[in-house]
């Protein structure tokens, strides 16, 4: 033991700082790259969204809560903020605006810490009930109360105040961005370090085996409460900063739909790893904003990729990434790519031919106006002949043929390779 | 003097049916106490009592003098009492090295802290290492505990339960499951790590019950009918009668 | 008085329709575990498929068989889609029936459109059940169907449709039919056991899969005849899932997971919940005027105190659910916690 | 049912996922016997049980009479007439006792050789218990009810792991002679037991296992004369 | 200008709850924008671009940001009068903040009053007329209907529903103060599954009309729950012939449903081939005339300015009259609300004097009596601030 101490030392984890820099970097250059407005936008959503699904996995990955609500704590904290920047407008409150969102993430945690110390006491579905019922409440109350939430219409605001300082006045969209950037790369930080802390390890531990926890000295409940609390101030942080973006706030906010997309795509994003929510947030703003604006059927889309993915990727994009990654690591991902190629070539043909489908579809019951004619992908496709459609019938039944085709070799290959890798550990353990 | 553990007229009831019937026990510190009886004698509900998991119905238990019954798992804990699971009870999704170090924090003053690093607390880490070469798991500390082999995850349930370092440890049926060669093993394992701890387990196993225990409990039907010296228990005609008088304990008895 | 038995039996229908709808729910999140998000959209589906068969085979046909298709398909589903995740766990099971709800809303106004179908009753249906006429200083008294015109010409007449009655009285076969199948038939227990020992299950003899494609399919099947039901008593339209769709969780968590008692109960507790405070105009202000408080607008909390029952009718369910959990967690007639 | 063998397994391989578990077991049951099968925790007993229930991915061959049981679901395996205890006891916990009993009944049309009653008698404490959520049942309790829930099946052979644990010695010599009464009614018992003792006192022939093959085979008295293979592959 | 393409954003729900009317309405704007296209005062085209808000105002604040990326400087919207609030606070919002780069909003269907009053802005433009107008007429109307004693006001709890009940109130009390209001709800807006308890309380009130700003199956399932619980009131409602609601009708509450708007589906001339050919076209039916009203004020301002430019398009626009589908109308200058005729129709069956008949429900709405602009028009509080 003592002889194992002498060599023991911290080594800098050069990666870590290499994937945090990374990471600030692409939070700075991002609105470089993407210059328009809406890119600007969807970026600083994109920027809101990562630090409310990460919060939300708080509950969800790291503590095994699954939350039908969380929106009520974001949602808040947006109220608070936008009030609050109502009154630092009207001279009645001395914060500066890049404060604000911490006015919502006061919000969130105090509304955390009420709400949450009963929805906490249990846990599982009960759990996933009060916050369901909770969530509802909450919603119905706000718009019961327009003096706090302004009904339906919302509550409006500006978020241009004074004098700029320094030039930054938060009118342009560049700077609310980056005002976004700052903080999300802040919580992210915040979170990340809280999953290396004693009371994130104990909650995982909640999550695995409740009971045991109980008898090695902590409370489950005051655990799951602490958790929940911490979830609900950087939900509300995500809140107070989207009050600024928007600036105006109105029920929506605090709606199931709100909870149901952070389930979702925290989910999609993968859950049982820290950076999952990160994609899972981007996923959301880009099918939220950019899928609806592509297609009419954006809907019918979002469900089917839900299916599928919730069928064939449980994990989420987090783990297919982190496989192949490991496969990648393990140097066996030359095998695989010529596969990766064809697989995504004949899907990419199954798909086309189904979305030809279905956008024809659409058109013949929406836009009929403009006549059969629809542009699809570049082409002009004729709805009301039959050609598109045998065209679009035959891209789907070849690309599934062989899709199929390549899909048995490609699960035979990674089946090989798994093993070899399995083997490749056995074999460096033994060492 | 006061006793490390004290049952006076502990009762348990479920709806009709009174499982615990008024136990009285008393364990001087540093005792090995090994409690059997029949099937379906209370023995678990007993040291679900004890452990804070249910609330006895009445009567009192005291731990190191202080009472301790009706208390939460987790008070019962802090003061100093710690228990293993007769099916083990993991922290199936964590590392080995990971489920002991959730079992030390608490004891080391850690508690809800979330201003500091797992990495960074020297104590908890030094701790744990120790605790993983105890239990002779420390070639496995990266290993995902639900990837444990049945005999590693029983080691590490008992890993568990000492970690904290409680002056108090139940143990319900450590060794069950578990095949000759490896209860041998494994009696000493549990000997080495409870020096000078107070222990209370629950064995079918006479080979292990005389092997490990200074004292027997016998539990029959919710009551402690005799509570001696292993060979005066053997030599109880009641505690024969009830539990004992077999071949197998007999053969497993002289074995130890 | 006769607004008050009105009331009552608006309340006890649409409870029983709320019944309906959520044993199909309570069979499968009792029996198999899932969360089924999509309960609500087979309800839609049965009302609209059965609006395309009455086309074809007439109303009674359909009733029967907008149900059976439903309930293919939604052991279709179980097979294809279902069955894969079970072994990722429940929160799985539960996002992919919340995509399933999406696709089948969508699916849905593509095939019969984006607005309201029409979707009436057969001619039997139609009209009404009885009417309640109250004479002023005679009280009330009932006549069966639609009373004369001269009765109700001094009288005050309110007319109860025949709709809401045949509704009522499937709800109740159909409690019946339920419970005869769980209490006097293997099936229940095999599902409870499989729940959480569905290997040794299989040991024992018993095939597991199939009981489980079944038990989908039927609750599917009830939400169906829900549906049907449902679709000609208001609008069979596209927005007609999203309305009872988390109501009908509220009501299985009141009565007690697992309980088809419990969902009885309780979908009669929330249909009169939803109906009966819309009739109070009664709120904490005039609660505290009539003690002899004066309440103005300035009055702190004004905003509160100024709401009437009636305005906060909605989310008494919710209210009710969550006191429940904390309170009861069991339910009102319910076994388990989990 | 070919006279002579119940059941044979032939160069049986079985695998979790990508682990390789089972090396070719080759062992027979023949009716009405009682054979016991050996080895250290891991060598792969509990794994050949439940290869042969259908709960693992084999390959080989497994016979029962003349009909081959790879790739049957275990469903069919069990209306085959093959009953297994499992080593883990998984009973079911929401349900009472007398209902786990029910869903161990099989619809054969043949009568059973056992009733509710024959069992309560076997058991007198969980006839006390019937009504009592199984899931509360202490730790031997539970063993008797995965023991008599699988006997109402009526199998014609049985595989029991480990069906001592946890119970008291009493109650453990008890169930010995149950398996003895098990035998003489016809009934072949496939044993799988860590207490030597019990396993060469009730079992006519026995299997020893080691690293996923079988590496002795023999009647008890083989066994004790074979110090070897107890020294090598059963104790320290 | 000539031959220029002028882009117009429809920013509008086009999924979810209020899709069908979103799509009904984007047909609408590309059937009549072809007319227009083949010639118009200013020759220009038009071209629709759709982008679906999903009925929320944050999300339409970020459509409005993906419009002006695209170059589109004219957005309009309609269906939810909350979000028209927000899009034309966040209009003039954009405007200050980018300057040279204006944005005008054309509002063809949101009526709140505010709109045009307490929050007017000088970039939006109404074409639809407004609660406080309507209510106007319809209680003009009800000035002569002795039968109408006792008033139930039944509306959606939100901005729309309120300021309907609330311009009842006030417009009752002063043409018919002998008129008693014997009960007032604001239901949860598209919520509501069952109405029969709300009928059971109309008909305990002693209700023998009913005033309600309902629409989609808010109204539909009002007046189904009203025949089936045998209630035999009249309805004076603001949306019966907007989808869904004439097939749940059928032919229940025939001769006793009205409805005030400044169109009907009988206004005979070049409206009434439109509507039927439109009805061949796309089997729905065109209920949102205001489209025309916007794409004839819109090209006539072009040519009057010279220009497709916004600022100078607005200012075009301001006081301009011109000749549509339901006669004169006019842009008030002061407050950019569109000054026009309306009309009180009835629910009735079709025949051949009125022949139209939405969603082939056999049924129409016939017209009772119409009002001038002059009758209708209601005064407003609205400070412009003028760039
Ligand atoms: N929660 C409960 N509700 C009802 N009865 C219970 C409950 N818990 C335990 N029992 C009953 O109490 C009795 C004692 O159970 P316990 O588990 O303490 O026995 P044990 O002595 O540990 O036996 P074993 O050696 O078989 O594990 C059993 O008959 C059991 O059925
Ligand atoms: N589900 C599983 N997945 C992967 N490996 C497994 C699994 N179950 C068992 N094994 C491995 O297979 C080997 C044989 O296990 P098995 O359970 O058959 O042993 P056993 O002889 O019954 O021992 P025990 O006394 O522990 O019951 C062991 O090395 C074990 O780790
Ligand atoms: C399209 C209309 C039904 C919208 C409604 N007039 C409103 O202002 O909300
Ligand atoms: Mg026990
Ligand atoms: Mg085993």
């Amino acid at each position: 033991m003592s002889q194992a101490k002498e060599f023991h030392f911290k080594p800098h984890n050069v990666g870590r700082w290499i994937v945090w820099g990374l990471f600030a970097l692409i939070l700075f250059v991002a609105p470089r790259i993407w210059t328009s407005g809406l890119a600007q936008t969807m970026l600083t959503q994109m920027g809101i969204g990562v630090i409310a699904c990460l919060a939300y996995n708080i509950l969800l990955g790291q503590g095994g809560m699954l939350s039908f609500g969380h929106a009520v704590y974001s949602g808040m904290g947006a109220f608070l903020a936008i009030h609050a920047l109502n009154m630092a407008g009207a001279g009645t409150l001395g914060v500066p605006v890049s404060l604000i969102p911490l006015v919502g993430g006061l919000a969130g945690l105090v509304f955390a810490a009420i709400l949450g110390y009963v929805s906490t006491k249990k846990a599982g579905t009960p759990f996933a009930m009060i916050t369901l019922g909770i969530g509802e409440l909450v919603f119905a109350l706000a718009l019961m109360l327009p003096e706090f939430s302004g009904g339906e219409g919302g509550v409006s605001s500006n978020r241009v105040i004074g004098k700029p300082l320094m030039g930054i006045s938060f009118g342009p969209q560049i700077q609310v961005y980056y005002l976004v950037a700052i903080y999300c790369f802040i919580c992210t930080a915040a979170m990340f370090a809280l999953t290396r802390t004693p009371l994130g390890r104990m909650l995982n531990a909640v999550r695995d085996n409740p009971e045991r926890v109980e008898f090695v000295g902590y409370n489950t409940h005051w655990v799951r409460f602490m958790a929940f609390t911490i979830s609900g101030f950087f939900a509300g942080i995500a809140g107070g900063l989207g009050a600024i973006n928007t600036e105006i706030v109105n029920g929506e906010v605090l709606h199931a739909s709100r909870s149901g997309a952070y389930l979702l795509f925290t989910f999609l994003g993968g859950a049982t790893f820290f950076f999952g929510p990160i994609i899972g947030a981007v996923l959301m703003v880009f099918c939220g904003v950019l899928l609806s604006e592509l297609t009419k059927a954006w809907l019918l889309y979002l469900g089917l990729i839900f299916l599928f993915m919730v069928m064939y990727a449980p994990g989420g994009f987090a783990s297919l990434i982190l496989m192949n990654l490991r496969v990648a690591a393990f140097g066996k991902f030359k095998k695989l790519w010529t596969s990766y190629l064809a697989l995504a070539g004949t899907a990419l043909a199954a798909l086309i031919g189904a979305a030809t489908m279905i956008e024809m579809v659409y058109h013949r019951q929406l836009n009929e106006a403009l006549g059969p004619e629809l542009r699809f992908m570049g082409a002009t496709l004729n709805s009301a002949g039959l050609d598109a459609w045998f065209g679009a019938g035959f891209l789907i039944v070849i690309g599934v043929a062989l899709f199929e085709l390549v899909r048995r070799q490609y699960v035979h290959e990674w089946g090989e390779i798994q093993e070899d890798i399995e083997k490749e550990i056995k074999r460096r353990e033994a060492l | 003097m006061s006793h490390a553990l004290e049952l006076r007229d502990v009762r348990k009831s479920f709806g009709k049916s009174e499982i615990i019937r008024g136990a009285n026990l008393a364990v001087q510190a540093g005792e090995r106490v090994a409690i059997i009886g029949p099937n379906g004698a209370g023995k678990s509900t007993l040291f679900n009592l004890i452990s804070g998991r249910f609330a006895p119905t009445s009567g009192e238990i005291h731990l190191h003098g202080q009472r301790i019954d009706g208390k939460k798992p987790f008070e019962i804990n802090r003061q100093g009492l710690s228990r293993s699971f007769q099916v083990s009870n993991l922290f199936t999704r964590l590392s080995v090295f990971e489920n002991i170090r959730c079992a030390v924090l608490w004891s080391l003053g850690h508690r809800y802290a979330f201003w500091k690093f797992l990495a960074d607390l020297d104590d908890a880490n030094d701790r744990t290492e120790q605790i993983l070469e105890m239990i002779k798991l420390d070639k496995r500390r990266d290993v995902l505990a639900m990837n444990l082999t049945y005999a590693e995850a029983r080691a590490l349930e008992i890993g568990i339960t000492i970690a904290g370092g409680s002056s108090v440890i139940l143990l319900d049926e450590p060794t069950a499951g578990m095949s000759k060669s490896e209860t041998k093993r494994f009696i000493q394992l549990i000997r080495d790590v409870t020096v000078g701890k107070t222990l209370l387990t629950v064995e079918h196993d006479m080979g292990v019950v005389f092997g490990l225990a200074d004292k027997i409990a016998v539990l029959v039907y919710g009551e402690v009918i005799a509570f001696d010296t292993p060979d005066a228990v053997r030599a109880n005609a009641r505690v024969q009668e009830a539990y004992l008088g077999s071949v197998l304990a007999e053969t497993q008895a002289a074995a130890a | 008085m006769d607004q008050v038995f009105i009331n009552l039996l608006n309340g006890l229908s649409s409870g029983l329709l709320l019944f309906m709808l959520s044993s199909g729910l309570t069979l499968i999140f009792s029996m198999m575990g899932v969360l089924n998000f999509a309960h609500a959209s087979f309800y839609m589906v049965g009302a609209y498929i059965a609006y395309t068969l009455v086309g074809i085979l007439g109303f009674w046909p359909a009733l029967l068989l907008a149900p059976i298709a439903v309930g293919m398909l939604g052991a279709g589903f179980e097979r294809l889609a279902l069955r894969r995740v079970h072994k990722f766990g429940h929160v799985p099971e539960l996002l992919i029936t919340f995509g399933l709800s999406y696709v089948i809303l969508e699916l849905v106004q593509l095939i019969w459109g984006r607005t309201a179908v029409p979707f009436t009753p057969p001619e039997v249906l139609q009209g009404s059940a009885f009417t309640i006429i109250s004479t002023p200083g005679q009280g009330m008294s009932f006549a069966l169907g639609k009373a004369a015109p001269e009765l109700c010409a001094a009288a005050l007449c309110s007319t109860f449709p025949l709709t809401r009655a045949f509704m009522m009285l499937v709800a109740l076969l159909m409690l019946l039919a339920l419970w005869l199948l769980l209490t006097r038939t293997r099936v229940g227990l095999v599902i409870q056991a499989a729940l959480t020992h569905p290997e040794m299950v299989e040991a024992l003899g018993h095939n597991v899969p199939r009981v489980l494609m079944l038990v989908f399919g039927s609750g599917c099947a009830l939400a169906a005849l829900a549906g049907v039901i449902g679709g000609i008593t208001f609008v069979t339209e596209p927005n007609m899932a999203i309305i009872v769709g988390s109501i009908i969780f509220v009501v299985v968590v009141v009565g007690g997971i697992g309980s088809l008692a419990g969902a009885f109960v309780g979908s009669l507790v929330i249909g009169l919940l939803q109906t009966l405070p819309l009739t109070v105009d009664a709120s904490l202000a005039s609660a505290l005027t009539s003690m002899g408080f004066t309440v103005t607008p300035e009055t702190p909390g004004y905003p509160v105190l100024r709401l009437a029952l009636k305005d906060v009718a909605q989310i008494l369910p919710y209210l009710l659910m969550v006191l429940i959990l904390i309170f009861r967690p069991k339910g009102l007639l319910g076994t388990r916690e989990d | 049912m070919s006279e002579g063998r119940l059941l044979k397994l032939d160069n049986v391989h079985a695998f979790y996922g990508k682990s390789h578990v089972l090396h070719g077991v080759s062992m027979e049951v023949k009716p009405g016997e009682i054979v016991s099968l050996l080895g250290r925790n891991g060598a792969g007993r509990s794994t050949t049980v439940k290869t042969i229930m259908g709960q693992v991915d084999a390959k080989g061959s497994v016979q029962w009479g003349e009909q081959e049981l790879v790739g049957r679901k275990a469903y069919e395996i069990a209306h085959q007439g093959i009953g297994y205890v499992p080593e883990n006891r998984d009973i079911f916990p929401k349900l009472t006792v007398h209902q786990n009993l029910m869903l161990g009944e099989k619809t054969r049309n043949k009568t059973p050789r056992w009733s509710f009653e024959d069992m309560y008698k076997m058991f007198p404490r969980l006839k006390e218990r019937q009504h009592t959520e199984a899931g509360v049942l202490s730790g031997g309790e539970q063993q008797m009810l995965t023991l008599c829930r699988t006997l109402m099946g009526d199998p014609d052979l049985i595989m029991i792991d480990e069906p001592t644990e946890g119970l008291a010695p009493k109650i453990v010599e008890l169930v010995a002679e149950y398996l003895k009464e098990l035998k003489n009614r016809g009934i072949a018992v496939l044993l799988v037991e860590q207490k030597l003792a019990i396993a060469m006192e009730i079992s006519e022939r026995c299997y020893v296992m080691g690293h996923g093959r079988i590496v002795f085979e023999g009647t008890p008295a083989d066994l004790r004369a074979n110090a070897y293979i107890r020294k090598e592959w059963l104790e320290v | 200008q000539k031959g220029e393409t002028v882009k117009l954003a429809y920013i509008d729900a086009l999924s979810g709850l209020m899709g069908p009317v979103g799509q009904n309405q984007v047909k609408t704007f590309q059937f009549l924008g072809e007319k227009f296209n083949k010639s118009n005062p200013a020759g220009v085209k038009f071209e629709i671009v759709t982008f679906d808000n999903k009925l929320s105002p944050a999300e339409s604040l970020n459509l409005l940001k993906a419009a002006a990326d695209q170059g589109i400087r004219y957005i309009m919207q309609g269906n939810g009068s909350s979000v028209a609030l927000a899009l034309s606070d966040a209009v003039a919002k954009h405007n200050e903040r980018n300057p040279g780069k204006e944005i005008v909003y054309l509002n063809y269907s949101a009526v709140d009053p505010d709109l045009t009053n307490s929050k007017c802005s000088y970039w939006h433009f109404r074409f639809d007329a407004d609660t406080s107008m309507k209510m106007e007429a319809l209680t003009t109307f009800m000035k002569d209907q002795a039968d109408v004693k006792k008033v139930y006001l039944l509306n959606q709890n939100y901005a729309h529903g309120h300021q309907v009940a609330k311009y009842a109130k006030e417009m009752l009390g002063r043409k018919r103060p002998d008129v008693q209001i014997v009960g007032e709800d604001l239901h949860p807006l598209a919520q509501v599954r069952d109405f029969a308890p709300y009928v059971a309380k109309i008909k305990a009130s002693g209700a023998d009309t009913v005033i309600t700003g309902n629409w989609g199956s808010d109204l539909a399932l009002l007046v189904k729950a009203a025949n089936e619980a045998g209630y035999n009131g009249k309805f004076f409602t603001y949306y019966t012939g907007v989808s869904g609601t004439p097939t749940a009708l059928g032919t229940g509450g025939a001769g006793r449903v009205f409805q005030v708007a400044y169109s009907h589906y009988n206004m005979g001339g070049q409206a009434q081939k439109d509507a039927e050919e439109y009805n061949k076209k796309f089997n729905d039916d065109m209920y949102t005339l205001s489209v025309q009203h916007i794409y004839t004020l819109l090209s006539q301002a072009m040519a009057n300015a010279k220009s497709t430019d916004p600022v100078k398009v607005a200012a075009a626009m301001e006081g301009l009259s011109v000749k549509s589908f339901n006669g004169e109308v006019t842009m008030r200058k002061t407050d950019h609300q569109l000054q026009q005729p309306l009309f009180i129709s009835v629910w009735q069956k079709a025949d051949a004097k009125y022949p139209y008949s939405p969603e082939k429900t056999g049924m129409t709405l016939a017209p009772v009596k119409m009002y001038d602009s002059y009758v209708s028009s209601t005064p407003t509080s609205c400070q412009m601030k003028r760039p």
